[in-house]
């Protein structure tokens, strides 16, 4: 079975964020003072082939723990881990 | 919408005629497309070939001349160097970093399609004012893609300009100059033998629905402010991949298993195919099913003319094909069997098993239109020139006109530019961004390549002639200063729509100004890039060939450095001033002008201006020496200064006026500093060279002090300087 | 001196600087020793180089996909047994990564990538880099990174500093740290860090690009002495 | 009112994402030969301060039109726009 799979990476809340900082500092020029606290993450979506959805999970984990995400920096968070019934690219016969 | 489909893919209803005539029938949707592709003024050059043989291309120096996918000069001890520019200026107007980062992989290719290792990149570019917001991205955007996809593959960019003026506003001017290293024998050219029965064999990234009539539209048709249509052409670079092509590329030459290697550029599949075919005269099969695709069921003309990056083609001996992906995959890179050659002239496409398409090679490498087009020169063009700003009253004080030529984002330090980019990765790099030219040394040898790269945007929107041939002069006397001489040049034409009579006025005369200067100074040009329609609505941006030049020095420890060092050294200007302000940075930026001649250029001067620089410098005599040009003496001086940390005391000559002394861009002009024991020696050489000198002060203490008119220090002044570009772009 | 130090340098998929390293290391009297991502094999080194460069692109995070490489499996081993690591610039950021450094390198705080000449002071001399150098001791070196900021949580950067596993930090030409010449705003102006051993260690700055003095300053003869003294130590 | 927002921003279909493709060839040599068609995109939080939900929902929408994506190159989805009760970090006293 396929599993269509969403992970989200954030970096840890005590760690200053340049990206979120740059984004913040654009923003009163554009007429917004009334935003704070941005923070870039990143998020990944793939596709596994798993038995099952239990199985397609502990997978995603493991990509998320390991390579996904630095833990010394980030944190993560499987947002979704569904079955997948359509093509993808690689089905193509 | 119901226009014809060679119309609508930008071929003329004669240039129909002419493909009905060679296939004997109509073509098919698919043979449109690649003809659209091949015969686009990108790929065929179509309105520039008839002026371009103009140009002077040959030389002792020169092994390989235009019409390979870059030229090659030879350095001695068995070395090539294979340089060329390109233009991606309408990719980055759509979105800069990407457009800029894709720019710099492809002339990468170009220069590995050689056989050459990528040593060096410079990006000459040009945008309109810092003070519009969008022009700021842009400009940002670019360089950030220059140094994001150079840095990420390992090739240092050592140099480059900037320059800003409205004209290039709309449409940016984006240029990439790289330099690679070969040995001579082992040059991937068309000379090599190639036998009926070899594979093409296409590596790299897959191919997608990139760029598609990429070719056609995005090049060919002129750029519509807010064109919705031509934004997914836009392409992502893949600068990891570009690197592992680089690698395997260069493994595949090494181990000598190739006949022929191409980039995938302008026309991906459909140009590598057919000009390789072409070149080795003979015909090829290409089966299309064999192709890696990124998506699926992209159709036959997708994947013919798909201009997905990364990708190259070698031509492989069936008893080499083994070994070949061997490397590739070592490499990690994917590789497949497109194809092969065979006798006889026809290039025969098939997808699942049907042909799709079937042209004679020729017809597409080859055969193209060739044009020549009206020319007149603009109306008003002597008005403008007759309108002279030499001669009017000047109510500014000499500070204040310094401070403004020298925060003018024309002449100010460019820094925040090449800070972003890694001029140092490969261990070679003598002389980084900054100077007058860049110095990449040799491995092994005590020889170093000396670059620069050079444009002349108001000279050339007031006089194209002179305006071509200044940047040729500049070019081969940035590389002069430091010692180095001049070999050989490569372009980038970047101008308007040649459909237009004024716009092809300029390049002619831009033409002839490039080839009389370089027969003049014996650098033949080896190859380059024409870039058309950079114009949107009627506003077209200035002509602007961009030259880059490529000097030798013999050893690299004589090389002569522009900063000022050590106090006490005697300062001369060599050659002459002129009261010439037509066209300069102070005429712009303290008089508010753009009108007036261009400083007059006589070749045989700036010949002789260069030769002493080049013998002086091979004698040891000379402690500095830095190139007189945007800005005038007074830019030069305080360059100098800036550059080495410290002052001087100058004496300026009484009898013109004090901003024309300062401020005039007379050509064929430099400033030394000389020790006081070898300044005889530097006066005889002069003397004895036939060129024209003054001595006009000496070196020393922590100010710049032009006698009786400024005295400043050099730190302040630095400050002005360096934080020029940064505060405007702080908006 | 019976025989020159064997340093290995490592090419991952994407390394740039490989090649200078060989070439310093070379320059410095020792013998270079191509190393290969994909071999389980370190070919009797007597140090290893983690060269700079951008392994797989850089792509995802720095350093995250390159740690993977079978031969990390032998630097980890190697690294375990007390020899010479230096990770320079990407390398720094795998050795992070794989834990055999604490820490990590995020965006340049002003989001630019930065080639530029920086000032660094030696702060231990606990380390394969900085051995025969005294703390405090100002070398000239260039940075060539777009994520070179070093960052750790609270608690680790206070373990990293009480146990003076700092090696070296951005500096004006007179020592002075501070805030004008942080780089690339890592935390406490940290270029380089060690492990707890001294063995292991990772810098930002580029001494392999500043050995030769035709090329410019050479603030990294002493950092590639001592780290072929410390491999000689071992033969 | 504070409202906790959240906006993912995706490289657009059909273009090349060579950060999932670089993870995607990788991931063989680590022992996962199941996964297939990785993207890699930004997930960018915020809270923004307004009158209501409506007003919130409809800056988020032209800050991640105009500075959260490059609409050249990327698509946005706005995933939350929460009313927020607690402090963020810039409330701290
Ligand atoms: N886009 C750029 N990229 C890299 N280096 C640049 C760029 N623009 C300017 N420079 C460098 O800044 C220095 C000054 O540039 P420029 O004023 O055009 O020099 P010159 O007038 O001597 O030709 C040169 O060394 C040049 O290579
Ligand atoms: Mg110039």
């Amino acid at each position: 079975m396929k599993f269509h799979c969403s992970v989200d990476v954030r970096l840890k809340p005590g760690l200053l964020d340049p990206q979120g900082k740059a984004i913040e500092g654009a923003l009163p020029a554009m007429g917004w003072t009334n935003v704070s606290d941005v923070r870039v993450g990143k998020h990944v979506e793939f596709y596994v082939e798993a038995r099952d959805q239990t199985t397609a999970v502990a997978q995603v984990h493991e990509m998320a723990e390991r390579l996904l995400s630095n833990p010394v920096i980030e944190t993560f968070a499987i947002r979704g881990v569904e079955a997948f019934a359509g093509l993808t690219f690689e089905d193509r016969p | 919408m119901d226009q014809p489909l060679h119309l609508a893919l930008g071929l003329t209803d004669d240039e129909l005629d002419r493909i009905r005539q060679t296939l004997g029938r109509d073509p098919n949707p698919n043979e449109l497309a690649m003809y659209a592709a091949m015969w686009s003024e990108h790929c065929s050059y179509k309105s520039s070939k008839v002026h371009l043989r103009r140009l002077p291309t040959e030389g002792p120096q020169v092994l390989v001349g235009p019409g390979q996918d870059a030229g090659a000069v030879d350095i001695g001890d068995g070395l090539a160097v294979v340089f060329k520019m390109e233009s991606h200026s309408h990719p980055s107007a759509v979105e800069p970093y990407q457009g800029a980062a894709t720019g710099v992989g492809g002339i990468v290719r170009d220069i590995v399609a050689m056989g050459a290792r990528p040593i060096a990149l410079l990006d000459p570019l040009r945008f309109g004012p810092l003070t519009d917001e969008r022009n700021r991205f842009l400009f940002s955007g670019v360089v950030a893609g220059i140094g994001g996809y150079g840095n990420c593959i390992g090739v240092p960019t050592v140099g480059g300009e900037v320059h800003f003026a409205e004209p290039h506003g709309a449409n940016p001017t984006v240029n990439v100059m790289c330099v690679g290293i070969a040995q001579a024998d082992r040059l991937v050219t068309s000379a090599r033998e190639v036998h009926e029965g070899s594979l093409l064999l296409l590596f790299g990234a897959a191919t997608g629905r990139d760029g598609i009539g990429g070719v056609s539209v995005l090049a060919s048709r002129t750029l519509e402010e807010g064109s919705e249509e031509s934004r997914p052409s836009v392409q992502i670079g893949d600068p990891f991949a570009e690197k592992l092509l680089i690698e395997a590329s260069l493994e595949l030459v090494e181990r000598d298993v190739l006949e022929g290697l191409q980039d995938l550029g302008g026309a991906g599949l459909t140009c590598a195919v057919s000009e390789s075919a072409a070149r080795a005269r003979m015909g090829a099969d290409l089966d299309l099913d064999a192709v890696p695709l990124r998506e699926p069921s992209l159709q036959a003309f997708e994947i013919l003319t798909s201009e997905s990056q990364e990708r190259m083609l070698a031509i492989v001996r069936p008893d080499r094909l083994e070994e070949a992906r061997e490397v590739c995959a070592r490499w990690g890179l994917s590789s497949a069997v497109v194809g092969s050659l065979r006798a006889g002239g026809g290039l025969t496409v098939r997808l699942g098993g049907n042909v799709v398409a079937e042209i004679p090679a020729r017809s597409l490498a080859d055969e193209g239109p060739e044009y020549y087009r009206p020319m007149e020169p603009p109306l008003g063009v002597d008005e403008v020139l007759d309108d002279d700003p030499t001669f009017a009253t000047v109510e500014v004080a000499p500070e204040a006109a310094l401070r403004s030529v020298l925060t003018s984002p024309n002449i100010a330090s460019k820094r925040w530019v090449w800070e972003q980019y890694d001029s140092l990765v490969q261990g070679g790099t003598v002389l980084g961004p900054g100077a007058d030219a860049a110095v990449i040394r040799i491995e092994g040898t005590l020889k170093a390549l000396v670059l620069s790269s050079d444009g002349k945007g108001r000279y050339g929107a007031l006089d194209p002639y002179l305006g071509a041939a200044h940047a040729v002069a500049e070019a081969a006397r940035n590389v002069s200063t430091l010692g180095a001489k001049p070999l050989a040049i490569t372009n980038c034409l970047n101008f308007g729509n040649p459909e237009r009579p004024e716009v092809m006025w300029q390049f002619a005369e831009s033409i002839q100004g490039m080839a009389d200067a370089c027969r003049a100074l014996e650098t033949p040009v080896t190859g380059g890039n024409v870039s058309f329609y950079n114009e949107s609505g009627d506003s077209a941006i200035w002509p602007t060939p961009v030259i880059g030049m490529l000097g030798l020095i013999e050893d690299y420890r004589l090389l002569v450095r522009p900063g000022f060092s050590g106090s006490g050294l005697p300062i001369y200007l060599l050659g002459e001033t002129f009261p010439e302000l037509g066209g300069s940075e102070f005429a712009e930026v303290v008089l508010g002008t753009l009108a007036g001649r261009p400083p007059a250029l006589d070749l045989d001067r700036e010949a002789l201006l260069q030769r002493l620089l080049v013998d002086a410098a091979a004698a040891d005599l000379l402690d500095s020496a830095h190139d007189c040009s945007d800005g005038g003496l007074a830019v030069t001086l305080v360059e100098s200064a800036i550059a080495g940390d410290t002052g001087f005391a100058a004496n300026l000559p009484g009898d013109v006026p004090w901003y024309v002394t300062l401020f005039s861009e007379s050509a064929s002009r430099a400033v030394v500093s000389v020790a006081p024991e070898r300044a005889d020696g530097l006066e005889e050489l002069a003397v004895a060279r036939g060129v024209p000198f003054s001595r006009l002060g000496e070196t020393g203490g922590p100010r710049m002090v032009f006698d009786g008119l400024l005295d400043l220090a050099v730190e302040d002044v630095r400050g002005l300087y360096e934080d020029a570009i940064p505060r405007l772009l702080a908006g | 001196m019976t025989r020159r130090p064997r340093i290995g340098v490592i090419t991952f998929p994407g390394s740039l600087d490989d090649r200078d390293a060989l070439r310093s290391v070379r320059f410095m009297g020792g013998e270079g020793v191509p190393l290969w991502h994909a071999e389980h094999d370190l070919r009797e080194i007597d140090a290893v180089i983690l060269p700079g460069g951008f392994s797989y692109g850089d792509y995802l995070r720095t350093g995250a996909i390159a740690r993977f490489a079978a031969v990390m499996d032998e630097v980890r081993t190697f690294a375990a047994r007390g020899g010479p690591v230096l990770g320079i610039c990407n390398g720094f950021q795998i050795l992070c990564e794989a834990g055999l450094l604490p820490g990590a390198l995020i965006r340049n705080r002003q989001l630019r990538f930065v080639c530029r000449w920086v000032d660094v002071r030696v702060e231990s001399s606990r380390s394969v880099l900085t051995e025969g150098l005294a703390s405090g001791e100002v070398l000239r070196v260039p940075v060539k990174h777009g994520e070179g900021q070093f960052v750790a949580g609270a608690g680790d950067l206070r373990r990293i500093e009480d146990e003076g596993l700092v090696v070296l930090r951005y500096c004006g030409r007179d020592g002075a740290v501070d805030d004008a010449h942080n780089v690339n705003g890592s935390l406490d102006a940290i270029a380089g860090v060690r492990s707890e051993g001294g063995n292991v260690v990772g810098l930002m700055p580029h001494p392999e690009h500043a050995v030769d003095p035709d090329l410019g300053p050479t603030g990294g003869q002493p950092m590639f002495a001592s780290l072929l003294a410390s491999a000689l130590a071992r033969v």
